[in-house]
């Protein structure tokens, strides 16, 4: 009959009326953050750091600005850069993630924030003391060894660059970005981590040299 | 010098007003305490309705909020109930903006003229035992004539705006509230022809048992039809927000604004508070003699709730759908329905002319039997147009011909 | 007597809200009725196919993120399937289970925000929307589990998708498609036969089967009109051929039946969900090609899926550089919109904006 | 029933016996016609019992510096086959090319975008005016020369 299915619609807000609110309020309660969610505040381990600015090349943004020059607290390793300039624009970032999957090194990592609002757009703009000095609460995009740790970053401590670990699975079996690493990786390839340079490392003498794959918490 | 009111003046019944009159008459001039009074009961009122306004928008955007599954608005006060405060506050402060095309004048009248009759319907509903600031004896007539002016104010904001969509929200608005007007008068008159009085005191005394069941249709008329002149969903052709984005008052801004919002959530308890007198037996209860008040309100917030419901459920009619179903749903009914109320009085009641509580229930019965008739007949004519089924045909685009 | 009465021109848009972004109609009226219609669009242009010239190819995937965005992952897959066919590589089972599911998720988001948005424009104050968008709130959880993002995933790479599952997203996904069920449900029963619907889009704005081929109108609005065209059917990509699926047709081609077919084809992407998740095996997520891609210069590839929209393509060249010569992006919602003038010119202002939500166009995708 | 890919020499004998002096050549399994011949080309392969393409998918175009070239996606929904049709323009000024709007509606937002950011021109369609960028742009920005 006219008009059945409408009181049928009656009914299924009034049902919903009684039900509990699905929505929540913001500042008070929060939604779960899932460890991958690639959120403001990169979270970079200058020790891990090369200076290679894959990640300045990968942007599809072009928003990341790496300047470098040869490292003098580290000649002997000759690969190793001195950065002095590492500004993210993150007001343009389009949290791709796509930098985090080109380094390399391990030593970029999306962060888990989104509160970093600020008033004016030059503020926006995060530099090498501000990644230095940034909460390092490393997201677990694209780095299976945190993932596998069950590391969340939301309910979890910072990491420093020694607990983050290396990335242990690779969906590549040739390359990334030029480099040949296959597995297992031969320990002459894995990346010399700077061993004693007291500039940057504050207890240098517990810094083991290599770091083992699964060192994450 | 002790004033003493005549019976005869319209204002004798209201208890209230006798009581100020009285105690002001002590000191002041009878004249003076007369106007007095006036102005004390006119506040009561005015403040009653914009304050029962701001509560109502309150109430409605938190029951609105739940029924989305959703909390509505509960950052300022408890549950969030000074919100209503806080947008006013805002409103206030916000740039009172006039359109450069506008006509002046008109645009700020709009506001006032929109305002006013709400406020004045609420002169003749008593809202306890002896309390209507007049017992008007022509009360339904002067409700229906006072709601009547929206129409024009509607048609002044469409006008005065200077911008299309309140062009088409006005003449949206106008084409509602004529055609509703007819169906909504011809349901009042089942009404008045049981009660046998047009004074809403009369009325409410005459209701022994609710005129909701001994008028079904005309309450289910008057209901939509309210709903209709009240623009709310599924007939809120006039302001439909996905449409025409505010109709009739998308230029207004402010306290301009504030104002026409307050009249259209006064306005639902005022239509809510003219219906429940009429159909639900106003303020009559148990211990009405104290509690009237209270059932007076409880009633208001059921229908006022039954409001929220329906705005949360249905989408919206289309204009000659809408127009449709006011003439040839709502006005067939409210004619059958006055038709056979009619002859259920003249064959019932008694010598004097008039109708005991048993007479009620017999016409409830046959009321209610004619309206499932009645729905059931109309449904069945308009299962068709509901449901148009069967294959299209629509135009063929040959090469060439195309454009 | 007749009435004298002159025609107005009304600009609906750019800032409307029921244009579904910044869209623009300049519209005749006489009285409500519609004369004359003119979709103007370009405000959101922004240029992504010249913008993929100037990119490599995974970074392009960000780009197709922003076009419908509200069913990313559905771009991602026709670019990803582009440049596979340019590259020749064959994608591992599991990323093809992977991208199937997600995209079925995808397309339920999508159509959910589809309906709730048509509901929106027809009058209903937002609940069945906001009904529609709890359950759109599960499955943006799911991704953001998948891949740290809610709206602009770039969850798939050429090759495959950037990352396997993590483990707790089998049980959400579970769950998720237990509570689906009723939250659906729910919808339906408020709105699928609510007699007001009805009697608005029955019989409106009518788009007969040979116009809508001609105009080369796809996915739900084609098959509303009595088509049963779909590429997932046609041409079945990634593992559409092992899914067992229907594909829902309506007759009529009225607005009820284009919101119809969407509601019918959520039934048949959640069918198609639970299949993946049965028949999804552990291995590799991703094939091996690295991160800069140089396909072979002179390629060519038309790479096509079945959006939420209709048919999404992408038409690549490549010149043997690392990004493509030429990013062609063949977008449902433009095309669709053909068709505007045909279905508005005769019905009312309401009917106007309940057969553009009917249409469920995305500015994103329109403008590009 | 699979979907089939229609290669150019599946269309080429076909096309030259419906549409004389039209075929161009074949590329990577396209065909190729000529530009001047191309909504007769059109015309043909629609209206062909045995081709029946009444679905046009995409048009695109590319610019090649030397020349542009239009790459027609076309599909039988009836047949259930595809097939792509290419043409060739040389010259980058005054580009024209027989508009397909009388056959496929759909063309109709296709051949203005590429008009707008391409800049060739669609003769025979009724509205070649500008689409995504205002009335007064200059130069057409999806060409390679446009900075």
């Amino acid at each position: 009959m006219y008009g059945i299915a409408m009181v049928k619609g009656l009914m299924v807000t009034l049902k919903n009326l009684t039900k509990k609110p699905f929505t929540v309020q913001y500042p008070e309660e929060r939604v779960k953050q899932h460890p991958r969610f690639r959120g403001e505040e990169f979270v970079w381990y200058e020790e891990r750091c090369t200076g290679c600015a894959s990640c300045a090349k990968y942007c599809p943004l072009g928003i990341i600005k790496i300047v470098t020059t040869p490292s003098e607290t580290a000649p002997a390793q000759g690969d190793k850069y001195k950065l002095e300039v590492f500004d993210i624009a993150i007001n343009r970032c389009m949290f791709c993630g796509l930098c985090v999957e080109a380094c390399p090194y391990d030593a970029l990592f999306m962060g888990s924030g989104f509160e970093q609002g600020q008033y004016s757009r030059k503020e926006m703009v995060i530099d090498i003391d501000h990644l230095r000095q940034a909460d390092k609460r490393p997201s677990t995009w694209f780095r299976p060894q945190l993932e596998d740790a069950g590391y969340d970053p939301k309910g979890g401590r910072p990491l420093d660059w020694q607990e983050v670990g290396r990335e242990s699975w690779q969906w590549h079996q040739k390359e990334k970005a030029g480099m040949d690493i296959s597995r297992p990786v031969p320990s002459d390839l894995l990346p010399q981590e700077p061993p004693v340079d007291s500039s940057f490392v504050e207890d240098s003498e517990a810094a083991p040299a290599p770091v083992p794959n699964e060192d994450a918490e | 010098m002790n004033c003493v009111l005549g019976p005869d003046n319209i204002l004798y019944d209201t208890l209230l007003f006798r009581v100020i009159y009285d105690g002001v008459g002590n000191v002041l001039p009878c004249w003076l305490s007369y106007v007095v009074a006036g102005i004390a009961m006119m506040m009561i009122l005015v403040n009653g309705v914009l304050l029962g306004a701001g509560l109502f928008s309150w109430v409605e955007r938190r029951l609105i909020g739940r029924f989305h599954n959703r909390i509505g608005p509960n950052r300022w006060g408890p549950f969030g109930s000074l919100q209503p405060l806080a947008d006013l506050v805002k409103l206030l402060v916000k740039e009172d903006l006039t359109p450069r095309g506008a006509d002046r004048i008109v645009f700020t009248i709009v506001p006032v003229a929109m305002l006013a009759p709400v406020v004045l319907v609420m002169a003749v509903v008593p809202f306890a035992k002896d309390t209507a600031l007049a017992n008007l004896n022509v009360g339904v007539l002067y409700i229906l004539a006072v709601t009547s002016i929206t129409s024009i104010a509607i048609f002044m904001a469409g006008w005065a705006s200077d911008n299309r969509y309140a062009m088409f929200g006005a003449s949206r608005g106008v084409a509602v509230l004529i055609s509703y007007e007819v169906p909504v008068v011809m349901s009042l008159l089942g009404v008045v022809l049981v009660a046998g009085s047009m004074s809403l005191n009369d009325i409410i005394s005459a209701q022994t048992i609710p005129f909701l069941l001994v008028q079904p249709l005309a309450f289910f008329v008057f209901f939509a039809g309210t709903s209709a002149e009240l623009n709310r969903t599924p007939f809120d052709l006039a302001e439909a927000e996905s449409e025409i984005i505010a109709g009739y008052h998308i230029e207004y801004s402010g306290v301009k604004f504030a104002l026409i919002q307050a009249a259209e959530f006064g306005a639902v308890l005022t239509s809510s508070a003219v219906m429940v007198t009429l159909f639900l037996s106003g303020w009559s209860g148990p211990a009405s003699n104290y509690l009237g008040w209270a059932w007076f309100l409880m009633k208001i917030g059921v229908l006022a709730f039954i409001f929220s419901w329906i705005r949360a459920t249905f989408p919206r009619l289309r204009i000659d759908q809408l127009l449709a179903f006011a003439w040839k749903f709502l006005l067939p009914l409210s004619i059958i329905n006055l038709f056979a109320t009619a002859l259920e009085v003249y064959f019932l009641r008694d010598g004097a002319g008039n109708l005991d509580t048993s007479d009620l229930w017999i016409m409830a019965g046959i009321n209610f039997g004619v309206a499932f008739a009645c729905l059931l007949v109309f449904g069945t004519l308009i299962k068709e147009k509901v449901r148009p089924a069967g294959p299209v045909t629509g135009a063929t685009l040959t090469p060439g011909e195309a454009d | 007597m007749p009435i004298k009465t002159e025609p107005m021109t009304v600009n609906i848009g750019p800032q409307h809200p029921s244009t579904h972004g910044v869209f623009r109609l300049r519209v005749t009226f006489d009285g409500e009725e519609i004369l004359e219609v003119e979709p103007i669009f370009g405000y959101l242009h922004r240029g992504t196919e010249k913008l993929a010239e100037e990119r490599n190819y995974t970074q392009i995937v960000t780009l197709t993120d922003r076009l419908d965005y509200v069913s990313s992952m559905i771009n991602n897959q026709a670019y990803c399937l582009a440049v596979e066919e340019l590259l020749g590589v064959e994608v591992p089972q599991r990323a093809k289970y992977l991208r199937t599911l997600t995209a079925e998720l995808q397309r339920v988001a999508s159509h959910l925000m589809g309906i709730g948005f048509f509901l929106q424009d027809l009058g209903t104050l937002g609940t069945p929307l906001m009904y529609a968008f709890r359950s759109r709130e599960r499955i943006l959880d799911l991704f953001e589990m998948l891949c740290g993002a809610r709206i602009t995933v770039s969850y798939m790479r050429p090759g495959g998708v950037f990352f396997d599952a993590p483990d707790d997203f089998w049980p959400a996904l579970d769950q998720f498609l237990k509570d689906f069920d009723a939250e659906y449900k729910e919808i339906e029963q408020l709105i699928l036969e609510n007699e007001i619907v009805m009697v608005r889009t029955r019989g409106v704005s009518l788009l007969p089967l040979d116009l809508a081929i001609n105009a080369s109108v796809s996915g739900p609005v084609l098959r509303a009109s009595g088509s049963d065209w779909d590429w997932r059917k046609m041409d079945p990509y990634d593992a559409y051929d092992r899914m067992e699926f229907d594909v829902p047709v309506a007759t009529g081609g009225d607005n009820y039946d284009r919101f119809w077919v969407r509601i019918q084809e959520i039934h048949q992407s959640i069918r198609m969900v639970k299949q993946c998740i049965q028949q999804i095996e552990p291995g590799p997520t991703r094939a091996d090609v690295p991160l800069i891609l140089r396909p072979p210069a002179g390629a060519e590839a038309y790479g096509r899926v079945e959006a939420s929209k209709g048919e999404l393509a992408f038409y690549l060249v490549a010149d043997g550089g690392i990004s493509p010569y030429r990013c062609k992006v063949r977008s449902p919602s433009l095309i669709n919109l053909t068709v505007t003038e045909h279905l508005l010119v005769g019905w009312k202002l309401a009917d106007m904006i309940v057969t553009l939500g009917s249409l469920d166009i995305n500015m994103g995708e329109v403008d590009r | 029933m699979a979907l089939q890919q229609l290669t150019g020499e599946d269309l080429a004998e076909k096309v030259a016996a419906g549409v004389p002096e039209s075929v161009d050549g074949m590329v990577d399994g396209a065909l190729r016609v000529k530009s001047q011949k191309i909504a007769d080309v059109a015309n043909f392969m629609k209206s062909d019992s045995g081709l029946d393409f009444n679905f046009l998918n995409s048009i695109s175009a590319v610019d090649y510096i030397d020349h542009f070239e239009v790459v027609y996606h076309l599909t039988s929904l009836n047949k259930r086959h595809t097939a792509i049709v290419k043409t060739r323009l040389v010259g980058r000024d005054d580009l024209t090319l027989p508009s397909v709007y009388h056959l496929w509606r759909g063309a109709d937002f296709q051949e203005r975008e590429i008009w707008d950011l391409m800049g060739i021109s669609f003769s025979g369609h009724p509205n070649m005016k500008r689409i995504m960028l205002w009335e007064g742009f200059e130069g057409h920005p999806l060409r390679k020369d446009y900075l």
